[in-house]
Formats: structure tokens, C-alpha cells, sequence
């Protein structure tokens, strides 16, 4: 593994719908594309125990996440014929109805799209060593814990 | 030797930091001991230990300058 | 089925990426939101016979599409928990480079947006009377084959 | 009676429009018959039928009014 040509995926606060729309039209050139995926992870402004979550505050050990990343990305390469992959990440504050996660690939056809998207975000939520603090309206909080989706 | 200790997600509420330095600590066994000796609520915490970011199942001996971390189930997205 | 709720899906030209993200920013509000997932079609700048594809026209029988499109909206609806779907096609001359399909489906949790956007993409391809006409940068032109990807 | 028959993609190729009026046509197997006489290449060509929007694979008798589109193989997105 070489260090530098390891990505930063953080980002300080909610990834922005413009971001998002940057980040597309920078592919216009990469004509070799005919297929996106894209997902995208909300903060959702779920009740528990008649307590609302306001936000989730995002926190990452981040030298591991982002070698963890580099092992990840590289596996999807490798696997699916894909043209590029970008993924970012939020860290600290994020609201509801904002968005934490923005996973994007891109390939010639449409299926290694949607196929690589799908597992680079369950390899994210199951091995990233990030940590989300579901902030409720009062400022107590509890530790947001994923489920997995089979 | 000095061993930092940095912990994450919930275990800061348990260890009211996010990092700590134990002194003259062989191996992984020995600073989950000595922690749970501090910190009793760590007993019944989940976590997986990292050390110099590789995640370890076994008890492993401790290097002059190597990274202890306490990780909890992990929940990004 | 009631012929006021048929939504029209047609974009003459190709879909912006500004579209793309206006449409993202207006479900900030959706607070019970969790996961996006999203599809955009492309056009490839193939070379056929060594002749490059500048673009792609496409026509459509619309009537016929809007009341099929309906019918497949109403059966992802049945199928997947979803919060809501979006689904934009271009109509007339979309160039290489450009997006000319969105499909958006956004649920609770990732598991449904992802599988429906996926079921959404392969229905259109195959159930849509829509057709690609690829004109070469000479302007000469073929007609596009979808290929069923398994 | 008139029955109003509009065709797509590739086949407006070989018609050299969209749209064209057949008189006194009884059935879906007569618009073929009489557009295969007219369009020899369309004898080769592959297409689905759509009466009023529904596609139909038997032969189906036409109504007054009765649009019929000749639908070749998709290709959106």
C-alpha cells in the first residue's frame, strides 16, 4: 500500500446537494461512462423514547478509516469494471435532513454501477471505524448503532 | 514505555476522555485490565481492539511507541 | 387508474446535474428519510465501425410511456417501503458526456432505495417505449440495442 | 373507416415517416399484410404491436378510431 495514494474522504459538516451536482458534472468528459450510482445517507430526525434527534455528530478514527478505505476501494476496483469511485464521508455535525454519506461510481455499463455502489456502502457501514452521536432536541444523546440489512 | 490508549463513540462517555497513556504495559490484556480496574463501565462495553491501527483477536505484546484502540461497534453512514 | 395522477417524466434535453441536486435539496424536509439511491444514465462516446457517437435522439410514444411508467410506479410503490420516487427522462438530442436518465427513490432505510432503484432502471430499459437514435459525429446513425445485463 | 397507424425508431426509417392513414383495414394481421406490401423491408423488421396503447400479440380486430403504433425494440435510458 502507498501512503500518498491513500484519498481523504472526510468532509467538516454536511455534504451539500451542490457538492453532490459538482461532483457529477465533472464526469461530462469521462465519455466512456454510460452508468451512475449514487448513494446518498440522510440524518434521520427519528423519536425515541419521545426524544427527537436533531443531528448526528460524526466522529472517526481517522488514520484507519482511511487505510480501511484504500483496502475497500481497491477490492471494488478490482472486482467490478468500473471507470471511477468517489466517496465522502461527514464529520462532526450533521442535521437532520442532511446528508452524511455520498457514495458515487461510475462504469461503461450499468450493472458494475449499481452492484459496486451497494457493496462499497455496506463494506463502509460494517468496516469504517467512524462513529455516529445521535444528538437529541434537548442535547441529551445515545450512540447511533447500525443495523445490518439483509 | 509509554502506551497511548485512544478510545472512541460511546466509550468517551465511559472513559469521560478520548485518550490516555498507561505506563509499563506488556500487551493488549494487560491495558484491558488496567482500564477495567479504572473504569468499571468498560466491563460490559463491546468494543474490538486496534493496535497501531490493525485490529488484533489475540493478546499482543505492546511495541515502544504503539497505539492502543478501543473501538466500539462502528456506526458511519 | 386515474388519468390526473399520470406524471410526466419527459425533459426535452439532456438532465443538468443543477437539476440533479435541486431535486436532492427539496427532500431535506423529509426527516424520515434515511437513504437516497440514485441512477443517471449517460451517453457513451462509442466508436462503432469507426465512427463516434456525438449523441443520442431520443423519441418516444408518450402516451403509451407515461401509462406504463404509472403502472410500474404503482407496483415499486406496492413492492418497497419507499418515501418517495423521481424518475426524469430526455427526450430529443442528448450529446456524449450528458445524463438523459434520473431515477431517485428514497426510503426509511438504504435496503429499499437501493432495490427499487435498481428494479425502477431495469423496467424502464426493458417496459419503456422509448427509442435512442445514435448519430455519429458525421451524421450518419444507428439505433441503439439495449442489452439485458445479468 | 380510417385507422391511423404511427410507427417508431428504426421503422421510421424504412416507412420514411411516422404516421400514415390505412382505409377499410378490418384487423391488426391486414396492417401488417398491407404495410409489408407498401415497405418490403419491413417484412424483416422486428416490432411489437400496440393497439390504443395496450400491446397484442393475436391477431386483434380494429374499432373506429383504433390507433395502431408498430413499437420496434426498446432502447430508453
Amino acid at each position: 500500500m502507498t501512503e500518498k495514494k491513500i484519498k481523504n474522504i472526510f468532509i467538516t459538516g454536511p455534504i451539500s446537494p451542490t457538492f453532490i451536482s459538482d461532483s457529477i458534472a465533472k464526469h461530462n468528459t469521462k465519455t466512456g461512462i454510460g452508468a451512475h450510482s449514487i448513494f446518498l445517507g440522510q440524518v434521520r430526525r427519528d423519536v425515541i423514547n419521545e426524544k427527537t434527534v436533531g443531528a448526528i455528530e460524526y466522529t472517526t478514527y481517522q488514520e484507519m478509516a482511511l487505510e480501511k478505505m484504500h483496502e475497500i476501494r481497491e477490492a471494488i476496483f478490482e472486482k467490478y469494471p468500473l471507470t471511477c469511485m468517489h466517496i465522502y464521508h461527514s464529520l462532526g455535525n450533521v442535521s437532520a435532513g442532511e446528508i452524511s454519506l455520498f457514495v458515487f461510481t461510475s462504469a461503461p455499463h450499468r450493472k458494475a454501477a449499481i452492484d459496486a455502489c451497494e457493496e462499497v456502502v455496506e463494506r463502509i457501514k460494517a468496516e469504517l471505524p467512524v462513529w455516529g452521536k445521535e444528538v437529541f432536541e434537548d442535547n441529551s444523546h445515545q450512540w447511533k448503532q447500525n443495523k445490518t440489512e439483509n | 514505555m509509554t502506551t497511548r490508549i485512544i478510545v472512541f463513540g460511546q466509550l468517551t462517555d465511559i472513559i469521560n476522555s478520548s485518550e490516555l497513556a498507561l505506563d509499563n504495559i506488556r500487551d493488549t490484556d494487560s491495558v484491558v485490565e488496567e482500564l477495567n480496574n479504572r473504569y468499571p463501565a468498560l466491563v460490559s462495553a463491546k468494543y474490538m481492539i486496534a493496535v497501531d491501527k490493525q485490529t488484533v483477536t489475540e493478546n499482543t505484546i505492546l511495541k515502544e511507541g504503539s497505539t492502543v484502540a478501543l473501538l466500539p461497534p462502528f456506526s458511519g453512514g
